[in-house]
């Protein structure tokens, strides 16, 4: 029987668009594939005009949005590859499976560019850090996440895990991939000729995930829970195959064109190709190999069994890629070919199944224009209870119960389960502000870094996507590295709470002035909205992802490298906020809204000199502060080097703010003696203070504290 | 020193020995797929590398043991050339019977990628010649089943005929049950055949080849190999 | 009374059974050629004290239901048998 | 004739079993208290093609010796159906 359309996910307007392209109804087979091809997953039909906003060329930019990945110049001749995704659905109903099938995905769209996939990172928003539901959530996420990664052998080398209650019920889970590609043999899906062929390599089709797209774009909701499709079963290893098998026949030049199998399977990478190219491509559903029997055409077309490409190259070349499919044990068949027709058809042997215009099933939808309204101003900042910092204790207090709070304390039983040095390519692992990992092949290091705030986001969605991306691209300029450009993934609640949409377009303004400002254009991004279930909602979680490059490999400058006798220096302004920050959660004080100034000639001021300090050696390490603020930072770097520091502060009112604020373009910095002066020339113009002296094993501050690093170290390490 | 580096489908590992024997000597070092049923001419150095043989689906190596270039492989052993397991290569050797034992699920149910150290217990090997005994190597592993296993009786055996060759201990070189990070019986993190010139070892000297990357300790193996094989072969 | 209950956990039909596809592969390499499927799952044996069989079927079932099955991909069965009568 | 040969493979007494172990202790952490022993094995469904259950069971036996079990770590117990009769 013919599915209602509101079944498959249309609303009535889509339905009538449907009906005046075609001039006719669709058929069964037809409205099932539109519903999927036009959820919010597959078509961005409710972010479109927003992602416009984002500035994608210029700077290092070789590709932009609008390909499987973007694509940045990293010299001589080498370009990498870069992209988040989210898998957020599939990793709140089987976190296990659902984090191993995020990995994989990502990485085949890394490969889709031609590239090689050298790192990856994951970005973790967890619910109640201290609740077993976490625990056990975050355990089969993280073990779903080696269990693919390792066995794949892409090393996975960062990512940023928060808690937050918020995340109970819709758990996070973004992956981002990294690859390198020589610039003159970038893939692109927009070069498809009538006549080539479609082959498919990898898995073989079952009934895996079937609308798993149109799933991913609504609410979960009991019913939803239930009726959730038939479970992707992620394969690393075939997945390696799949890696050496296309790579293999890329260097040969034997294809033209790739398209990784994601939502929508076949449909979407076949039409997707065929509308960005500009054709028509006819698929052969009985030509696909099967895992279940008596599949369906439309099952078959929607199918998003993992592990599958689909190459388009010359019929010629065919017989060499099934040869090298069978040395990679991979399935291998030619399932369509490229025509000239502008139509997507489906065959069934001899019968028509689907023909529909590839441009409206792979090209774009209406866009749905959801009404926005800007939120009631949140209240003042009530200081509920007052920071006092001459109350005996209060600031050590804090610091320790920050220290061990699950969204600052060590993260290495997380990471320490990733193979994040296979490749051996990784100079700085996980556990820094940033990873570094080494081009080999024309020897340069790139740093990664990616970053989520959503209580700065929830305050005020402009200035909190604004630091959140700054956050990301502060450790870079420290660490020596220039940015080369941005991924993202927006993760928020429905779109169509016109208060929510209003979030929404404000973070994205908030990341296109920074990515405009400081010239760090967006080359790739992935939305994933309806992140709310039966009474709890995210908070605005837009994630941004950052690659930059270091000149020289010994630019490098690194976080816990603390010497002995070193001048400890506070570089950059003074205006870090305990607005949102991580002491006005544990505290229980009110945010008030807008509680930064976005100011991007200070910024840009602050890398000019963060990179001149690394360039000239003038500092033996250099730490951007971030979450928690400049205590944190300070006992992590003692934590990490062994070495104490003794700070010379004075005591004043300012002291909590001083030491817990947050927000803003600051800088901790060890500096040999011998430096000083250089050092402070170089950030002229900018506040510098010393605020203190490394040495000894304690963490001290006058008559305010005094605490051995081996406790600092255990408490941290919970 | 020619080198082959058996490559079966799921090895991840495979280039990071290649770049790693190239980069330390300077020489050759090739792939060679487990479908081959010789090895390249002239090999005087086998390494079987890490990563994932078979998607260890059944039990780890279990699957990659069968694969058609191993009888190559044993032959390779038998003329007492050099055979070097490295993590799922180890697995792969225990599975083949070229060595002793099982690797078992780490004691922590986990995967474990870290920093740890191991005492040279041997340098009278052909993979451990230019290392000093009792030397600690700072080295990396990343495997989820590390932990030797033995029966007791074969254990003693094995512990009497000195063939432990790498044992995880601190930094400082005491071995105990707190240094061994999975859990291994007697902290066995390398051992060899009677004859010593296969070794088998969960630890990957390829990953720790340079300081850039935190370690160059690794590279010493490739040296003693050298040397060994110049030496015996009286090159 | 002690009852040795043996849980059979094995991957439900249609889900993608990643060890088994793998291990036939193996087998027919190695010559097993008459092979039409295999299907690669758990077998765990429970000691457990219980008043009488159906009691310790009954907490064998809640155990898999709690912890040692996903429903969401395995199916499973039970048998019971009494220990050192 | 097809036969649906079960393969039951349990670690052998004194090999360590980390996974039951664990899994006996998450089991008494949920309430299961009365337990004694549980060892974690693999199940493996083979479908093959024999001329009778004996031939079906020494196929079996050899794919146990040759691929499936080690020896040295594993035990195991072989049963056979015929499908489809
Ligand atoms: N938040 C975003 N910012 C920038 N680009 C985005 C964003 N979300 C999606 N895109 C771009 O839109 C295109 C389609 O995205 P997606 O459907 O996720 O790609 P794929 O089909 O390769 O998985 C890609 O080029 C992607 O990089
Ligand atoms: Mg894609």
């Amino acid at each position: 029987m013919k599915p209602d359309f509101r079944e498959v996910g249309l609303k009535e307007s889509e339905y009538r668009a449907i009906i005046k392209i075609l001039g006719r109804e669709p058929n069964t087979p037809e409205l099932r594939i539109l519903g999927v091809m036009w959820s919010e997953h597959c078509s961005y039909k409710s972010t479109r005009p927003l992602l416009a906003k984002f500035p994608n060329t210029g700077g290092a930019v070789v590709q932009g949005p609008g390909e499987n990945a973007g694509i940045v110049d990293a010299g001589g001749g080498w370009g990498v590859a870069f992209k988040v995704e989210s898998h957020n659905h599939p990793s709140a109903v089987a976190p296990f499976q659902g984090a191993a099938t995020g990995v994989g995905g990502i990485i085949r769209d890394i490969l889709a560019m031609g590239a090689r996939p050298v790192a990856t990172l994951d970005g973790l928003c967890l619910g109640d850090g201290n609740s077993a539901h976490t625990r056990s959530l975050a355990e089969g996420i993280v073990k779903g996440i080696a269990g693919y990664g390792n066995a794949v052998g892409v090393p996975t080398v960062g990512g940023k895990t928060i808690y937050d209650g918020c995340y109970n019920g819709n758990p996070l889970v973004n992956a981002m991939c990294v690859g390198i590609v020589p610039l003159d043999s970038v893939v692109s899906s927009k070069t498809a000729k009538p006549g080539q062929l479609a082959i498919l390599v990898g898995s073989r089709t079952g009934r895996d995930g079937i609308a798993g797209a149109a799933f991913a774009s609504s609410e979960l909701t009991d019913d939803t829970r239930s009726s959730r499709p038939k479970i992707q079963i992620g394969d690393p290893f075939v997945e390696k195959l799949l890696i050496e098998c296309c790579l293999d026949i890329h260097s040969r030049g034997l294809i033209v064109g790739m398209q990784d199998m994601g939502a929508a399977g076949i449909t979407s990478s076949s039409s997707e190709i065929a509308a960005k190219s500009g054709t028509g491509i006819v698929i052969r559903s009985d030509l696909v190999p099967l895992r279940e029997e008596n599949m369906k055409p439309w099952e078959i077309a929607l199918s998003e069994s993992q592990e599958r490409m689909l190459l388009i190259a010359e019929p010629e070349n065919l017989p060499e890629i099934e040869r090298t499919a069978r040395k990679w044990e991979l399935e291998c068949a030619p399932i369509g070919e490229i025509t000239d027709d502008g139509l997507f058809v489906i065959m069934d042997k001899d019968e028509m199944i689907v023909s529909l215009p590839a441009g409206m099933v792979g090209g774009s939808c209406p866009v749905l224009p959801w009404p926005s309204r800007k939120p009631a101003e949140k209240t003042i900042m009530q200081r509920t209870a007052a920071p006092s910092a001459d109350q005996p204790g209060y600031i050590l207090d804090q610091l320790l119960g920050m220290l061990g709070d699950p969204n600052l304390a060590d993260k290495s039983e997380i990471y320490h389960q990733y193979d994040y040095m296979v490749q051996t390519n990784t100079v700085i692992p996980p556990g820094s502000g940033i990873s570094v990992i080494r081009i080999r092949e024309n020897g340069r290091l790139i740093g990664l870094t990616m970053e989520v705030d959503p209580w700065k986001c929830d305050i005020d969605p402009f200035t909190g996507a604004a630091e959140t991306f700054l956050k990301a691209l502060r450790p870079l300029w420290v660490s020596g590295a220039e940015h080369l450009a941005m991924t993202n993934c927006l993760n928020y609640p429905s779109p169509e709470n016109p208060e929510n949409f209003w979030v929404l377009s404000r973070s994205v303004e908030g990341f296109a002035a920074v990515a405009r400002d400081l010239v760090c254009p967006v080359v790739s991004g992935n939305v994933s909205l309806y992140n709310e279930s039966t009474g709890s909602r995210i908070l605005p979680s837009p994630l941004v992802g950052v690659v930059g490059l270091y000149e020289k490999t010994e630019n490098l400058l690194r976080e816990s490298t603390l010497r002995d006798g070193d001048l400890i220096f506070l570089a950059g302004t003074s205006g870090a906020t305990l607005n949102g920050s991580h002491l006005a959660r544990r505290t229980g004080m009110e945010p008030i809204s807008t509680p930064f100034d976005y100011l991007p000639e200070r910024e840009v001021a602050f890398m000019r000199s963060a990179l001149k300090t690394s360039r000239e050696n003038l500092a033996s390490s250099g730490r951007a502060i971030a979450g928690g603020g400049l205590l944190i930072s300070m006992a992590k770097t003692c934590i990490a080097s062994g070495r104490g520091i003794r700070l010379d502060i004075p005591v004043s009112a300012k002291l909590p703010e001083l030491l817990f604020g947050e927000g803003g373009a600051r800088a901790l910095y060890s500096v040999p003696p011998s430096c000083e002066n250089q050092f402070i020339s170089a950030w002229s113009g900018i506040p510098v203070i010393r605020i203190g002296e490394a040495g000894g094993s304690e963490l001290s501050m006058g008559t305010v504290m005094n605490i051995p690093l081996h406790h600092l170290e255990q408490i941290w390490r919970r | 020193m020619k080198t082959s580096v058996v490559v079966f489908p799921g090895s991840n590992c495979d280039l990071d020995v290649v770049h790693a024997v190239r980069a330390t000597l300077q020489t050759e070092a090739s792939l060679v797929w487990h479908e081959d049923s010789e090895l390249p001419e002239g090999t005087e150095l086998v390494v079987l590398p890490g990563g994932f043989s078979y998607g260890d689906y059944l039990r780890c190596g279990a699957m990659a043991a069968k694969s058609r270039i191993i009888g190559a492989v044993r032959k390779h052993a038998e003329r007492g050339l050099p055979l070097l397991g490295i993590c799922n290569g180890f697995q792969v050797l225990t599975e083949t019977g070229l060595l002793p034992g099982a690797l078992l699920a780490n004691r922590s149910l986990s995967f474990i990628c870290d920093y740890c150290h191991v005492r040279v217990e041997r340098n009278d090997t052909p993979f451990t010649c230019m290392y000093g005994k009792g030397q600690v190597l700072r080295i990396p592993i990343a495997h989820y089943e590390g932990l030797y296993f033995l029966p007791a009786a074969d254990l003693d055996a094995l512990e009497r005929e000195g063939r432990v060759v790498f044992r995880y201990c601190s930094p400082e070189g005491d071995v105990d049950e707190r240094f061994s990070p999975n859990g291994s019986l007697n902290g066995i993190a390398g051992v060899t055949n009677t004859r010593g010139n296969v070794l088998g070892m969960m630890p990957h000297p390829e990953r720790a080849g340079e300081s850039l990357l935190g370690s160059s300790d690794g590279a010493v193996l490739w040296r003693s190999l050298h040397k060994w094989l110049e030496g015996s072969l009286g090159k | 009374m002690t009852f040795l209950v043996k849980i059979l956990i094995f991957p439900k039909e249609g889900v993608l059974d990643t060890q088994g596809k793998a291990v036939a592969r193996s087998l027919k390499r190695i010559g097993f050629e008459a092979l039409n499927d295999v299907r690669v799952g758990k077998y765990i044996q429970v000691w457990l004290e219980a008043g009488n069989e159906a009691e310790a079927i009954a907490k064998a079932g809640s155990m898999c239901g709690e912890l040692l099955v996903n429903n969401l991909i395995e199916d499973h069965r039970i048998e019971v048998e009494r220990c050192g009568l």
